[in-house]
């Protein structure tokens, strides 16, 4: 089986054997071998984040009135992007965790940097309830703390649950990335020539050693903390998707916003590793590594993903309408023929639209096209994401309260400096860390028996 | 979705970032067009230093926010430093208990007559002002301007010292050229000497100018005031050959017609009108009775969205309607011509028939002498005469030489060499034609009196700084002409005058002093009395006496004087708030919306949809308006229910100085003025086809046909008393959540929404009690004013005569308040009274609970509005409430119902172990409310008349259907339309 | 392959991983404690006067009555400060020339008010009402200590929201009979727990509305 | 400089664990084995004894979860009962969600620092980074370890064991 079959090409290609895969995936790490427009490419990122810092010390210098925000629209875009960028991590676990369960071997050479992704984009997210804030030096009044003013957290607030689920989630998510992360460090460390890495390495790597006493324990904790992750993730988008449901505002008091938005997280979350697999492979050239066959399943999963999203826009438009009431149904029909009706036609386009391509194998196939796809679709859910926090406020119980709010520069100076940080971080990742799990893909070679 | 256009700099510089901050294009164009001007020059350098500097930069609009807008904090939440001062009395008053606030009665002047208030003071500093239940004119309720007060007596804009030729100078010099004048008039008689003075009912003031007159017989004496409305004495004088003036009595009237009077909103007797009208329609019971309004206007106001039948027609014809009117009711055939279709006539003209001597026909007081004589003979027809109207001496008269027009041909012809404008600021209010800025400039000496260095002052070889109104000693009397005192509650903040003083200087008495001067005019009062008089606010039985007349039914002559132009009628009004623009620095003021247009910071051209239509224009698009010789650019705006062929024109805007009037837009009316009219027909209207931002507040006007304001006529509610409940969504019955005891109190208010005429007093009322900041244009244009309690107007029925509701919405107090269970902080709580608790220091600014009210009656504090650091807060802080805290930057804010009220009357019943007795507790905005549409109290007292009010037929609460409980809950409007008269929109917007 | 870290490591390592544990529990207890101490609140420390005016003098020896210069705190929210006349009422016959009354008599002689450090403040956002305390028999003594043993004025308690709620949540062991709130150093009588019960339902004390928000915040 | 054990490399997986089980039907009891990725069948072969981890994780989970709530309870309940909208003081609907969260939280940590704990790590010093043949990097080679420890430890008689069984390589391993 090692001429990948075209109907569904291997998940390894081509013979190896272990030095020569342990090599490669390490090389990137210790011999620098980067390539050419790595540094360009990140020095780009780099001065997005630096609007990012500049953006955020005028949040703070002059408050969340520099935002686009007004009555009765409070939320705008930090909630947006928090609940993309929350969205773009679930992919990470689901492949690292689920897939795990699953047994799917395919999972092998793209979990690290889905999980790398998740870490980021959590860290992302967790920017944004706070730079929400009016007053974002008080965010730790959201935990209950043995202070002498005597306030608790209000415990019903979904805010609340958001601060648990987010912070369990991206501490889970690190425990597992980490323990996934130790035996390569080992690796690292035994690779590593000069002295600095070799500490670096080893110290992060705890003394292992690859003993198959540890090997034991190790494979069922790894397991363990896998089935942990996937019903966290799914209540994690759930939790988010209840600081709507849970309030009576027009457009937010929607039942189908959970499974809705844990597939639109999906959606997203598959779009960017997407985003991030082609250019990688491409360019540390491991196409053989991570073959057509993860982009394929991506793809399809995407299909899959966007396919329940499509039916959670669908359910809200009947509900809306079925529930009978006036509120609901001006909202709907305020939300695709108001103020907001060109970005809501735009995401439908590119959300329901764009995604249907993706049942042809040979776009899937095409790399550049699913790419592009890809990205679309990434911009589709942010849209998404606005579209639901925005519309719902503006056009809600009280005709005379009804408005519209605006975007400043501040909204966008915001958003593109974290997609800038997100990235930066991922290139200082692949820098620093194997970006492909060796042990993992090690041991696949030997299942498929792909030794010279 | 319009990004802001508006990049960062490279720093990161706070002070930088604050000043980019949302500065709007056209914002300081006003500014910019004037810092050339060297006079403007002159006072902002003398004014505001810092400003000189920055001005041919763009100014940092929040810093000038701060520096007039009433918004610095006397209870900032930063002061919690260790080291603050504190500092007792050097010699304590006796009456004063610190932290006691102290009670004064005084009088206010509207246009010049008086209306009774009583101001409240914290050690020494007048911070809240109340109407005066015992004087007649107020009746206990305020409006907005009354409650602005407090804000223009701290406002730095405010003239600090006597100016010679605009520079700074000292009061003795202006004495020492007085007492020239002084011998130049006693020698000359007063030859050349002019006192141009304002609209005045002072007896005092009457009685000081006779005796300047007797001294320099010579001297002139004119008056000008911009918003005069002569037509009904000329009436009257021509009627009953003396000079009358009407006072009705609208307790006693059953049919009401008015004629183009906007008696709800305008004119000195408004507060009674409001109260007396809106008690003769309060209906609780199936069997109550209600009064009947027909309002034939030409503009639309207040009045006619209270009226039950509505005409909206050109001014010109408003004489035709009266011709037609008197026609009718005098027998003679010929009702032609009238504009009022004939179905309406008869059965109007029924009504008064009916009506009898309980009828009551108004004229408009801007309308012509004609229509005050018909009203005139109506009612005496109807033997209304002395029972619904009295006829009254008029409290202002005051003999003079002329108005303004009079000034100038004086001037030009040499007779009047010497000017001394007390108050009155004509190169601003004076009609354009006269161009006073040339007359003025050829004086040998002009002499100002004002409050603020206006137009006037800058022109003036003198100016003189006059005294607040809460500085001064005075005496005035109301529309009924019951006198009484004006009291100072502070000393001259800037060492102003009183216009008694300065007449005193003008006899000669340079050392006058205030008191005494009005104290000298009441001799007849012995000490006691006085006191008294002081202490009630007003002096017992001194209205003036009813004259009985007789009218001659030809009218004696009086013919219609408008020939129904052909063209555009304009229609000049004076801004609810600004009047002739004497207010336009008052932050608040400009930042009321509108009742009608709900529009802010700026005035625009109102016309009807239909003439919008003929003439291709829509909201924002700047209009040419061309009238006799003189033009006028301004944004248009449609108000449903203009009538045709008409624009509206408000005085008051176009303002240049003064820092908060430059931050307005808008424009100067007073171009268009001829002389001293209200109307002028033919006028020439061309679009310019760019549009200017109109900012206004309420963006949509239906009620989607949602049950929000749920109507009736009296019939339908005969029919079917719990109309409120027809076609509207089912009552949820019971919650999933077990009901919460309250069993000590349980605060709820009632808002009647039959008596609500949406005058805004209540909302002013609640800006000055509560702290709430004024937030500038572009902030109001963000959809970020911060007013706690808003009223709502809509539309229903047919676009050009459409029915206006009016709803004020504070916050409700919902039971199951859906914002608290979403504030992770616990910032916004319940008490054990059901108070829907908002604890600023402890929110931190999800701004989740406002996401998540469905009244959406919460605000944000986008921005730092307030600042906290007490030594560069300006003094406006001085107008700031105590017992209220001071919201920073972040926050979220809302209506608490007035919960300092309640706490000091729980504290005050406690100390006495007593419970808190029904009435004792009187929020801000009920205590304004002219027509007592709010009702506020313990709804666990059986015998509370919110109680009362509850238990009526058509008691709803706002959104009911979604079981939140609201403590707050309105009545059912209910109007009372002729059956005989399909209503339009009657049937719509259940 | 070599050894990459020396035999010592290992215990290094766990030093290490003890460590972190026991530097975040202190951090724990710093971050409980410290907010609590003398250090933040301030209690006990007296800040410099204009003139060190001492309540020990004119309390503890003298034995004057609190109302007798804070005349507003049975009936106003705030207690007030005595206005210079009234320390001049004694002072313009005793010490007539201390040096240490120099700022008074200037302050009464040029009609410029006397500048205090406040010892006992709340932030503003608090609003604090005396008169309530003292007309539901909460001494002057509860909140502000012993002030007749206080040579220069200092707080006594920590005035934390933490220590109002204390009260307002079981006020029952901090009343007295009214007659008794402006005596120093008193000593309950044998009984005073029935006195206390009596008098909760006498003044008609009811702590669960004291603990609403705006009972202090409005 | 006394001996831990002795180090045998082989080839491949398979080499490997035939040494093992030939090893330990020689009786061997105290030997361990390296590679580079977890191998299943050695689990059976070196009886490693089936973990008690997975209790842990329970134990963790269950931990968090009724502390918070516990946490929760009296914050509502005892220490600052407030009317929050209405709703019960115990609404424990919503709580729950929070000790969900928690529990989950509690059960990382147990199964991450139980998994640390038992296979002692960190471990930087240990000796079989004594052996020269010993890299755990270059992959591809797999290690069998017998200490000295083991009874039926015998030098020479060992060494020669291990080579029968395919050893590439063996060698002494200092403690």
């Amino acid at each position: 089986m090692a001429e990948a079959s075209a109907n569904s090409p291997a998940v390894l290609r081509g013979r190896h054997d272990f030095p020569e895969i342990s090599g490669r995936i390490g090389s990137i790490v210790l011999g620098g071998r980067l390539p050419r427009h790595f540094w360009t490419a990140f020095l780009l990122c780099f001065l997005l984040v630096l609007l990012l810092l500049y953006s955020i010390t005028y949040l703070i210098a002059v408050g969340v009135g520099g935002l686009g925000i007004n009555m009765p629209v409070v939320w705008g875009t930090m909630i947006s992007n928090f609940v993309w960028w929350i969205g773009i991590g679930h992919a990470g676990t689901l492949i690292s965790a689920v897939l795990l369960l699953l047994r799917q071997p395919w999972r092998a050479s793209i979990n690290r940097f889905a999980e790398a992704m998740t870490l980021f984009a959590v860290a992302m997210a967790g920017l944004f309830p706070i730079l929400h804030l009016g007053r974002p030096w008080f965010f730790y009044w959201l935990l209950p703390l043995p202070n002498v003013h005597m306030h608790w957290p209000q415990w019903r607030s979904p805010l609340v649950w958001d601060f648990a689920a987010i912070a369990t989630y991206a501490t889970v998510s690190l425990l597992f990335w980490y323990m996934g992360l130790l035996p390569d460090l080992a690796v690292l460390r035994d690779r590593a020539r000069s002295r600095p890495a070799q500490l670096f390495y080893g110290i992060l790597a705890l003394g292992w050693r690859g003993s198959a006493y540890h090997w034991a324990r190790y494979q069922v904790v790894y397991f363990l903390l896998a089935a942990l992750a996937t019903p966290l993730v799914v209540s994690v988008h759930s939790i988010v998707s209840l600081d709507f449901t849970f309030a009576i505002t027009p457009g937010y008091h929607s039942t189908i916003f959970p499974p809705y938005f844990v597939a639109g997280a999906l959606l997203s979350g598959f779009a960017m590793v997407l985003t991030i697999a082609i250019p990688l492979r491409w360019a540390f050239s491991v196409k053989d590594l991570i073959t057509l066959r993860h982009m394929d399943n991506a793809a399809k999963l995407m299909i899959a993903a966007g396919m329940v999203v499509a039916y959670g826009y669908l359910s809200e438009a009947f509900f809306a309408w079925y529930s009978g009431e006036p509120y609901e149904r001006t909202m709907m029909a305020q939300r695709a023929l108001g103020p907001y009706a060109p970005l809501f036609w735009i995401m439908l386009s590119l959300n329901c639209g764009v995604l249907q391509l993706l049942w042809f194998r040979r776009i899937r196939r095409n790399m550049p096209l699913l790419f592009a796809i890809a990205v679309a679709i990434n911009v589709g859910m942010w849209i998404e994401r606005y579209i639901i926090v925005v519309t719902g406020p503006s056009r809600d119980y009280l005709p005379s309260a009804w408005g519209e709010q605006s975007l400043a520069w501040l909204d966008f100076g915001i958003l593109f400096g974290s997609i800038g940080t997100f990235f930066a971080l991922v290139f200082l990742f692949i820098r620093i860390l194997p970006a492909i799990t060796i042990f993992e893909v090690e041991e696949l070679a030997e299942e498929e028996g792909k030794i010279r | 979705m319009s990004a802001i256009a508006d990049r960062p700099g490279s720093a990161i510089d706070i002070e930088a970032l604050r000043k980019r901050l949302a500065h709007g294009g056209e914002m300081w164009r006003s500014l910019d067009e004037i810092a050339g001007a060297a006079d403007f020059r002159r006072f902002v350098e003398a004014e505001f230093p810092a400003i000189a500097e920055r001005l041919p930069a763009k100014p940092n609009r929040r810093t000038l926010l701060k520096l007039m807008g009433a918004s610095l904090s006397l209870a900032g939440l930063a002061a919690c430093s260790r080291a603050e001062n504190i500092v007792p009395y050097v010699r304590q008053p006796e009456i004063l208990v610190p932290g006691k606030p102290v009670y004064y009665a005084t009088t206010l002047s509207s246009d010049g007559f008086g209306i009774g208030a009583i101001v409240e003071s914290h050690e020494g500093r007048p911070t809240k002002i109340e109407g005066n239940p015992d004087h007649p004119a107020s009746r206990g309720a305020t409006d907005a301007v009354m409650q602005a007060a407090v804000l223009t007596l701290f406002d730095p804009d405010r003239s600090h010292t006597p100016l010679k030729d605009g520079q700074p100078a000292s009061y003795g010099d202006f004495l020492k050229t007085m007492a020239g004048l002084v011998s130049r008039w006693t020698a000359s008689q007063g030859q050349g000497g002019a006192l141009l003075v304002e609209a005045t009912t002072s007896p005092t003031l009457a009685a000081q100018l006779g005796a300047l007159r007797t001294r320099y017989p010579r001297l002139k004496l004119y008056r000008h005031d911009p918003l005069a409305m002569p037509a009904a004495m000329e009436a009257s004088r021509t009627l009953f050959g003396s000079a009358l003036t009407p006072v009705y009595r609208f307790d006693r009237a059953e049919t009401i017609v008015s004629l183009d009077a906007d008696f709800l909103g305008e004119g000195p007797g408004r507060h009674a009108y409001a109260r007396d009208f809106a008690a003769r329609r309060r209906v609780r019971d199936p069997s109550d009775r209600m009064s009947r309004l027909y309002a034939v206007e030409s503009t639309p106001t207040i009045t006619g969205a209270a009226a039950d039948h509505r005409l909206a027609i050109k001014p010109s014809d408003v004489e035709a309607v009266a011709a037609g009117l008197n026609a009718a009711l005098t027998g003679q055939t010929g009702a032609s011509g009238s504009p009022a279709d004939q179905a309406l006539m008869t059965v109007l003209v029924d009504d008064l028939k009916a009506a009898g001597r309980n009828a009551l026909v108004i004229a408009g007081a801007q309308q012509s002498a004609f229509v005050h004589a018909v009203a005139l003979a109506a009612n005496a027809k109807l033997g209304a005469l002395g029972n619904t109207v009295e006829l009254t001496e008029p409290p202002d008269s005051l003999s003079v030489d002329g108005d303004l027009g009079a000034l100038r041909e004086a001037i030009g012809d040499g007779a009047v060499d010497t000017v001394v404008a007390l108050g009155a600021n004509p190169l601003h209010t004076g009609p354009a034609n006269l161009d006073m800025r040339k007359a003025f400039s050829g004086l040998n000496l002009l002499v100002h009196h004002g409050l603020y260095r206006d137009e006037t002052a800058f022109l003036a070889h003198w100016h003189v700084p006059a005294a607040h109104e809460l500085e001064s000693w005075s005496d005035i009397r109301a529309y009924d002409g019951s006198t009484s005192l004006v009291q100072p509650l502070i000393t001259p903040l800037y060492d102003g005058k009183t216009a008694h003083q300065l007449l005193a200087v003008l006899g000669g008495g340079f050392e006058a002093d205030p008191l005494s001067l009005i104290r000298q005019h009441w001799t007849q009062l012995d000490d006691d009395a006085w006191r008294k008089a002081l202490r009630d606010g007003v002096m017992a039985d001194s209205a003036a006496k009813p004259v009985s007349v007789t009218v001659s039914p030809d009218l004696a002559g009086l013919k219609p004087a408008a020939k129904a132009g052909s063209g555009i009628d304009v229609r000049f009004v004076a801004d609810p708030w600004l009047r002739d623009g004497r207010f336009a620095n008052a932050s608040w003021l400009q930042e009321l919306p509108r009742p009608l247009t709900k529009i802010v910071w700026g005035n625009a051209a109102l016309v009807s949809p239909a003439t919008a239509e003929r003439l291709k224009i829509g909201n924002g698009e700047v209009v040419n308006i061309a009238s006799n010789g003189a033009d006028v650019d301004a944004p248009a705006w449609i108000v449903p229910g203009h009538p045709d062929e008409t624009i509206t024109l408000s005085f008051g805007f176009g303002r240049k100085v003064g820092s908060v009037a430059a931050l307005s837009q808008g424009y100067d009316a007073f171009h268009l003025r001829r002389g001293s009219e209200w109307f002028a027909a033919g006028a020439a209207i061309a679009p310019r086809g760019n549009s200017v931002r109109v900012i206004t507040t309420q963006h949509h006007q239906a009620m989607e046909g949602r049950a929000i304001v749920r109507h009736a006529s009296l019939d339908a509610f005969r029919r079917n008393p719990d109309f409120v409940r027809k076609n509207a969504p089912p009552v949820p019955t019971e919650s999933l959540y077990p009901d919460w005891p309250y069993d000590e109190e349980a605060w709820a208010m009632a808002i009647d929404l039959s008596a609500c005429i949406g005058c805004m007093a209540c909302v002013s009322a609640c800006q000055a009690e509560n702290n709430i900041a004024p937030v500038g244009p572009e902030e109001c244009e963000r959809g970020r004013e911060m007013h706690w309690l808003r009223v709502d107007r809509y539309y229903a029925g047919p676009l050009d005569a459409p029915d206006t509701f009016f709803q004020p919405v504070p916050c409700m107090h919902c039971e199951k308040a859906p914002c608290e269970v979403v504030c992770p902080v616990n910032a916004t709580v319940h008490t054990h009274d059901g108070l829907n608790a908002q604890v600023y220091n402890r929110c931190i600014g999800t701004r989740y609970c406002s996401q998540n009210c469905p009244y959406k009656v919460r605000r944000f504090n986008f921005l730092d509005h307030q600042s906290f650091d007490k030594d560069d807060a300006g003094p406006e802080q001085g107008a700031h409430n105590p017992n209220v805290s001071i919201r920073s930057r972040g926050v979220m804010e809302k209506c608490t119902y007035c919960v300092q009220r309640i706490s000091a009357k729980r504290i005050q019943a406690q100390i006495e172990n007593r419970d808190i007795a029904d009435g004792e507790v009187v929020t801000a905005c009920q205590q304004a409310c002219p027509t007592q549409a709010i009702t506020f109290g313990d709804r666990n007292k059986k015998d509370a008349k919110v109680v009362r009010e509850k238990s009526a037929p058509q008691n709803y609460a706002l959104l009911e259907e979604l079981n939140t409980r609201p403590r707050t809950t309105y009545l059912g409007k209910i109007s009372n339309p002729n059956g005989k008269l399909a209503k339009p929109g009657e049937a719509t917007d259940g | 392959m070599p050894q990459i870290f020396s035999k010592n490591a290992n215990g290094v390592a766990r030093f290490v991983i003890w460590g972190s544990c026991a530097v975040l529990l202190i951090a724990a207890a710093i971050g409980t404690i410290l907010p609590r101490s003398d250090l933040v609140t301030g209690v006990g420390e007296p800040l410099a006067q204009p003139v060190p005016f001492s309540h020990k003098h004119h309390v503890g020896q003298l034995g004057i009555d609190c109302r007798y210069c804070h005349n507003g705190v049975e009936t106003s929210s705030s207690a007030g400060l005595p206005a210079t006349e009234v320390c001049m009422t004694c002072h313009s016959q005793l010490f007539t020339n201390a040096g240490m009354l120099a700022p008074v008599r200037a302050s009464l002689a040029g009609g410029k008010p006397i500048e205090w450090q406040r010892v006992n403040g709340v932030p503003d956002f608090v609003f604090f009402n005396h008169a309530i305390h003292i007309n539901k028999g909460v001494a002057c003594e509860t909140c502000h200590g012993e002030v007749d043993q206080m040579p220069l004025t200092m707080r006594a308690r920590t005035l934390s929201m933490e220590w109002c709620l204390g009260c307002h949540r079981n006020p029952e062991p901090n009343l007295r009979p009214l007659q008794d709130v402006f005596l120093m150093h008193w000593q309950p009588p044998a009984d005073i727990a029935e006195i206390r019960r009596q008098l909760i339902g006498m003044l008609d004390i009811h702590p669960e509305t004291m603990t609403d928000c705006y009972v202090c915040h409005r | 400089m006394s001996l831990y054990g002795l180090m045998a490399v082989f080839a491949g997986p398979e080499a490997l664990i035939a040494a093992a089980r030939g090893m330990r039907e020689r009786g061997y009891r105290r030997m361990d084995a390296f590679s580079p990725f977890p191998m299943k069948d050695l689990e059976g072969i070196l009886e490693i004894p089936k973990t008690r981890l997975p209790w842990a994780v329970l134990a963790g989970g269950i931990a968090g979860a009724a502390l918070v709530y516990a946490l929760i309870w009296y914050s509502v309940e005892v220490d600052y009962p407030i009317n929050v909208g209405g709703r019960p003081l115990h609404s424990w609907p919503p709580f729950v969600i929070i000790a969900f969260e928690a529990g989950i939280l509690g059960a990382a940590f147990a199964g991450f620092l139980g998994v640390l704990a038992a296979n002692g790590l960190p471990r930087y010093h240990h000796p079989v980074f004594n052996a020269e043949s010993f890299s755990y990097a270059r992959g591809g080679k797999f290690y069998l370890l017998i200490e000295t420890a083991d009874p039926k430890y015998r030098k020479g008689v060992t060494r020669g064991q291990l080579t029968r069984l395919g050893a590439e390589m063996v060698e002494e391993v200092e403690a």
